[in-house]
């Protein structure tokens, strides 16, 4: 039973987190609607979150915690560290996703438009 | 906001703590002592805080003759939701699909907001019913399979069961 | 009892699929939501069963936290397109 | 999850993305469940279940519900915005 | 034309993260040859010498604990942010968030489950360091349950300054209970109370209060950031 | 196998096939009332009784797994309710198949039909 | 030792918490506090600096375990001689933008201090931590600050300046966690020491993805070429001090991670050339950029991001001697920078579009602020008696010592095309005539303080460049001293 979910995730995991990461791109990149460039952000975001923790995990391994019946057994727990990270992570890319928001607000406010093309009065 | 007299605002606050109480022990799922006193602390203050949200009834919910009609009710309620169930199964498989949908509307004699609320879960979770919206004392049903588009008859054949016991309890 | 989540586990991904595939054909935003919170209990369902498989308790926090707060994304959406919000 | 994602992208409308973003946000945490990190399951359920949907839904109710510029035009002749 | 370039540049991205991932491999460890690596010590200095049950959390806590202040800051900047940048002179007379109560149904249910909801957020971060969650994810619960009660009701306010004073008095004690290390200990956020024992609720020392506080303060600013968000009419 | 596994693997069954008929039902009804219908019913039945298969396995755990079926009993009829209520607002108004199809749609009193249907 | 390091984090901590309870009682104390706090901590790093000149480096331990556990903040000559810098230049700023135009009511003045605040505390932790996701943590803190405080007008492009910073933000704090991980994977560390004493260990086709996701991640916020898209939008659109402190500490601090990443993390010797050849690109295409410039801040930017072309180059050299010019450059620039934004944003204060034509014939009716934007455009494009010759002198005497007689030609072509267009500011300030149109503003008492101070500065460095020198060359064998890095920061305990 085991086995066959270890053989689902032994690969394609990492798979998936590219792939999450490369589709984010190209919304960010190729779409000229701002609230999606804001979407495609967020997606990349989840993307690494997914990563990192893949990157932390041990075959047959379990949660770091030590509750009643797994105190005595830390070598078949997986890496707590990128889960720490990840913790952080996900905060603060929630916090960055409102200021972004917020700005989309307000660009629409002075410009009436979400679309990149009619706002872009700066150059690059 | 209504204003409240100190008894009722007791009452409230002990029901409120028992209840949080009980969902602590709950969540935490453990007897041990340092548990239940910081539970019993974290709903006093919760129930302490919100004593004003928390309307839902009185100490006199404690009164064993309604503690038994709530078990009653309960059974009943269980028993309609696995009729639905099996309901909503045979709807599904069947390839026809024997659906005959509408709206229908009924009057009911509760008076709280909370007994309604109670009523409306009940009726969304048996055969075939949805509550759509209550409008005063008129409950808009949506009905997988019209019988009737009569009122009472409605009545009778979608909520009476419930709102007998509900009464009994409020 | 391995062979019992097994059965269990593949109905609930193929009522995932079902959901899905309504998610994506869907022709309202309602239909949509229903999908979503169709979803979510299931997710729910799966994660108290995988708990049961980790051999954790604690792992049901997850569930709990998808029981109680999973209605109110459905909510969310459902105030925006009463256009209360 | 990566479907989920394409749609969100590839979809017109702003709202359906936003609930696609939902799902995105489930499959994750299910995921980060399945690699034993309870804890961060916990907190992208938290974080990605109204959280984000709210900020995003709000954006929308301020701004514009279609990507395409002309379809919200339409929209917003016809009286429902 | 340009699609077509993002294209070939992201797969050629793709492709070297994808080998480059694929290599380290995946379950099992991909560490150098010789090398030690930090997570071992974690895990046994969490048990042996912090008596926390949730390694995370001591992690996030204690021995990254700069990285948790850190964190708290970005969010607390970022309510400060969406303020400034939503900045209006005055707001215009009779402003409302939400423009009907929702149905009965949603409106006494809400009501009910509120306090549910806090309880459920309140666990959530008390038990920070013995099951799974803590500060963040408690403080998150307990926004969401004002978020019902904001979306459900019409009328339903939270206090501006009560927010911000309860986001202040809780960022102090995460600031104070680290300078108090200082002083006592040693160094920064040094621990200074007693561990307990393991798996019971008064262990782990400062961990748990930190993670209260860590917890009222997400909760007031998440609050504040749906609360401002919500008054913002286009 | 000891007779609580036979029972909570019983209601693990149950409750799985009730998930598959909830979202099969979302599936195939014609109209979003009707897949509420099928939808909340089928997946809170089938829910319940999965986690409460699962209690009956562990039987420690069954103070959690009750408290986890009352919130998911109370929460979901009243999301599927605010979610219908929102959706007749938006002016989708249901699929009547039979003759009479003015007394099939009461609620119409209360919201009044407007004549041209928009996509939503 | 009258403090340690992790105050410089801590205090404005504290203080940023207790504002907006202070602000409740005492309206300005919202703007005071934050001065308050910068004072002590430029009193605080000018103490900790004559202790490190004696004794050698702090390490501070964060949470009492020893450093490849807990996180690690460094206080050595190099890093310390930034902070310095860089809270003085806050402090700076701060005086400046007393009641500087918005910051007149109260709740803008609150949300505009305390992101200042909050912007010179992230910075100064970029440069103290000695931990890699710490680092991550510090750049996100500033980052969020930037972006609000370059949104904090109300006018139409400033938003859009802040959401094209916020893009590229976000894909650099992407890249950096790809880079973080794929070297946490390899040497389950995060500790800058330890990954870099273990470095060598790790096979090379690792190495050059986590560089190359380093670099393009820290690149955009020092503004390296293909990355600096959002530079000059933001400042230009940024209220006029913001843009001196993006100038003058900001940048500094993301030019210090990325020059500590690849000194003391990795041992590839490309890395170098890669370096010098980022470098020298983005030096020729920001100053030819910055002549085509009509709008006076753009311009200041684009010549800015030029300056970190050249501090680049400086540090590809690889040698002391290229490291002590690079250190010398990066302090003249951030003062001299700071006082050329601080004075030129008086200079247009009034007009709508900002362009260099509406300085015409300023000279006569703001002499003082004209004269210390005259002074600092000498100063930049090195004429002798100032503090920028020195630097650029020094920038040229280590290229000849390691035989790049490429980059003698390029700083001196480069120069040229600086002269050109800052005397073209300078003649149109004083022999144009006046437009009646434009109306002018007199700078205010402190703001006229925070200038002046600049302006001598620039002067005593330029006619006593021994001033600086000693400590500059102190921190620049602190950067070279790898070993000496890892065994400070390792031996602890």
């Amino acid at each position: 039973m085991e086995d066959t979910l270890f053989k689902i995730l032994d690969y394609g995991v990492y798979g998936t987190a590219v792939l999450v990461i490369l589709i984010g791109l190209y919304g960010a990149l190729v779409k000229r609607s701002l609230l999606k460039i804001v979407i495609g952000l967020s997606i990349i975001d989840s993307g690494i979150n997914l990563l990192l923790v893949a990157i932390g995990y041990l075959k047959g391994g379990t949660a770091p915690i030590f509750s009643p019946g797994y105190l005595d057994n830390p070598k078949i727990m997986v890496d707590p560290i990128p889960q720490a990270l990840v913790l952080t992570a996900i905060v603060i890319g929630f916090g960055v996703t409102a200021v972004a928001l917020a700005l989309v607000i307000r660009l629409y406010r002075h410009h009436g438009t979400l679309h990149i093309d009619e706002i872009r009065n700066l150059k690059w | 906001m209504p204003t409240l007299t100190f008894s009722e605002k007791l009452s409230r606050f002990i029901v409120n703590s028992v209840f949080m109480m009980l969902v602590w022990i709950a969540f935490t799922s453990s007897f041990a002592t340092h548990e239940l006193i910081v539970g019993a602390l974290t709903s006093m203050i919760i129930s302490y805080l919100s004593i004003r949200l928390f309307t839902c009834c009185t100490i006199s919910i404690f009164n064993p003759v309604k503690i038994f009609y709530m078990i009653w009710y309960l059974f009943v309620f269980l028993w309609a939701l696995i009729n639905s169930n099996l309901d909503v199964a045979r709807r599904v498989l069947t390839p026809s699909l024997p659906i005959n949908p509408g709206i229908v509307k009924f009057k009911t004699k509760l008076t709280t907001n909370y007994s309604k609320m109670v009523l409306a879960n009940s009726i969304t979770l048996t055969p075939g019913t949805l509550t759509i919206d209550i409008v005063d004392d008129t409950f808009y049903i949506h009905w997988i399979d019209v019988k009737t588009t009569d009122p009472e008859k409605a009545f009778t054949d979608i909520a009476e069961q419930f709102e007998k016991i509900l009464l009994k309890i409020f | 009892m391995t062979i019992i989540i097994t059965i269990a586990l593949s109905f609930m991904v193929l009522g995932f699929i079902f959901s899905a595939i309504r998610f994506v054909k869907g022709p309202t935003a309602g239909d949509r939501t229903v999908a979503l919170d169709t979803i979510t209990t299931i997710a729910v369902a799966a994660i108290v069963l995988l708990a049961y498989v980790f051999q954790r308790f604690i792992y049901v926090d997850v569930a709990l936290l998808y029981a109680v707060l999973g209605f109110i994304g459905v909510i969310v959406i459902a105030r925006y397109l009463e256009g209360a919000l | 999850m990566i479907g989920a994602a394409v749609y969100s992208i590839r979809q017109k409308d702003l709202l359906y993305a936003t609930i696609a973003t939902g799902i995105i946000s489930l499959v994750l945490s299910v995921l980060f469940y399945l690699l034993q990190a309870p804890d961060v399951a916990l907190t992208e359920a938290a974080i990605g279940v109204a959280l984000t949907t709210i900020i995003f839904i709000i954006t929308i109710r301020n701004t514009v519900r279609y990507e395409d510029e002309h379809d919200n035009k339409e929209k917003f002749k016809s009286g429902v915005k | 034309m340009k699609k077509f370039v993002v294209i070939l540049l992201l797969a050629v991205m793709g492709y070297y993260i994808s080998i480059t991932f694929f290599d380290i491999g995946f379950g099992d460890s991909h560490l150098v040859e010789g090398v030690v690596p930090v997570k071992d010590a974690y895990l046994n200095e969490t048990v042996n010498s912090l008596n926390v049950a949730n390694t995370v959390t001591s992690i996030v806590v204690n021995f990254r604990g700069f990285d948790t202040l850190g964190e708290v800051t970005v969010l607390f900047l970022a309510v400060t942010a969406l303020g400034g940048i939503l900045y209006k002179k005055r707001h215009q007379a009779g402003e409302r968030s939400v423009l009907f109560s929702a149905s009965k149904v949603v409106t006494s249910g809400s009501k009910l489950l509120f306090p549910a909801i806090v309880l459920l957020g309140a666990y959530v971060f008390i038990h920070g360091h013995l099951s799974p969650g803590g500060g963040f994810q408690g403080g998150v619960i307990i926004a969401t349950g004002f978020l019902l009660m904001l979306l459900a009701y019409e009328n339903f306010t939270v206090g501006h300054n009560t927010l911000s004073v309860i986001e202040s008095l809780a960022g102090i004690t995460f600031a104070g209970v680290g300078i108090w290390g200082l002083i006592y200990g040693g160094s920064f956020l040094e621990n200074f109370l007693p561990v307990g024992t393991l798996n019971d609720l008064f262990s782990g020392g400062v961990i748990p209060i930190i993670y209260i506080a860590v917890g009222f303060k997400v909760a007031a600013e998440l609050t504040g950031v749906i609360y401002t968000v919500l008054h913002e009419k286009g | 196998m000891s007779i609580m596994e036979i029972i909570g693997g019983t209601f693990i069954i149950i409750g799985s096939i009730f998930l598959f008929l909830g979202a099969l039902g979302i599936f195939r009804m014609p109209d979003i009332y009707n897949r509420l219908q099928a939808g909340t019913k089928a997946t809170t039945l089938g829910g319940m009784s999965l986690i409460l298969g699962v209690g009956f396995l562990e039987p420690s755990w069954m103070m959690k797994m009750i408290i986890i079926i009352i919130f998911i009993a109370y929460s979901n009829p009243i999301s599927s309710h605010a979610l219908a209520r929102a959706m007749y607002k938006r002016k989708r108004y249901p699929l009547i198949l039979s003759e009479d199809k003015e007394n099939m749609d009461a609620y119409s009193e209360v919201n009044p039909h407007e004549k041209e249907e928009v996509k939503s | 030792m009258v403090g340690t390091p992790v105050l410089f984090v801590a205090i404005p901590l504290l203080a940023a918490f207790l504002i907006p309870l202070f602000g409740m009682i005492w309206k300005e104390s919202v703007r005071v506090i934050p001065g308050i706090v910068l004072a002590y901590l430029l009193v605080l790093a000018i103490n900790l600096m004559n202790y490190v000149m004696v004794n050698g480096p702090i390490v501070e331990v964060i949470a009492g375990w020893a450093p490849p556990l807990g996180i690690n903040l460094v206080f050595s000559a190099f890093s310390g001689f930034l902070v310095t810098l860089m809270v003085f230049l806050g402090l700076i700023v701060w005086m400046y933008s007393y009641r500087f135009k918005r910051n007149v009511d109260f709740e803008p003045a609150k949300k505009y201090f305390l992101l200042l605040m909050m912007l010179i505390t992230g910075s100064v932790g970029m440069v103290l931590t000695g931990d890699i996701f710490n680092l991550f943590v510090f750049i996100e803190i500033t980052s969020i600050s930037a972006y609000a405080l370059t949104a904090f007008y109300t006018g139409r492009d400033s938003a859009e300046a802040s959401f094209k910073y916020l893009m590229l933000g976000s894909l650099a704090s992407a890249f950096l966690l790809i880079a973080i991980m794929i070297i946490y994977s390899q040497l389950g560390t995060l500790n800058m020491a330890d990954i870099g004493s273990k470095m060598h260990l790790m096979k090379p086709a690792y190495k050059i993805m986590a560089i190359i996701f380093l670099f393009t991640a820290l690149g955009i916020e020092a503004e390296i070429f293909p990355l600096n898209g959002w530079a000059p939008d933001a400042y230009a659109e940024a209220p006029g001090p913001v843009g001196a402190a993006f100038a003058g500490i900001v940048v500094k601090a993301a030019i210090y991670a990325s020059i500590r990443i690849i000194y003391t993390l990795f041992d590839l010797s490309g890395a170098y050339d890669l370096l010098i050849v980022i470098g020298m690109i983005t030096l020729i295409v920001a100053e030819t950029a910055a002549i085509r410039q009509e709008k006076l801040k753009r311009m200041l930017a684009y010549s800015s991001i030029g300056q970190m072309g050249l501090v680049m180059v400086a540090f590809g050299m690889g040698t002391e001697e290229g490291v002590f010019a690079a250190l010398f450059l990066m302090f003249n620039h951030a003062i001299i920078k700071s006082l050329l934004f601080l004075s030129g944003s008086y200079l247009v204060y009034n007009s709508k579009d900002k362009l260099i034509k509406e300085v015409n014939g300023i000279g006569k009716f703001l002499p003082i602020t004209s004269f210390l934007f005259v002074l600092g455009s000498f100063a930049i494009v090195g004429l002798p008696p100032f503090a920028g010759f020195w630097s650029k002198l020094s920038v040229l005497t280590a290229a000849a010592d390691s035989n790049m007689l490429l980059i003698i030609a390029l700083v001196l072509i480069v120069s040229i095309i600086e002269v050109v267009y800052y005397m073209r500011v300078v003649n149109r300030i004083y022999f144009f005539k006046k437009d009646e149109s434009v109306s002018t503003q007199r700078p205010t008492l402190n703001a006229l303080i925070a200038m002046i101070t600049l302006g001598a500065i620039v002067l005593i460095v330029g006619f006593y460049p021994d001033a600086v020198t000693g400590f500059l060359h102190r921190a620049s064998a602190d950067l070279m001293d790898k070993a000496g890095y890892i065994n400070d920061v390792l031996t602890l305990n």
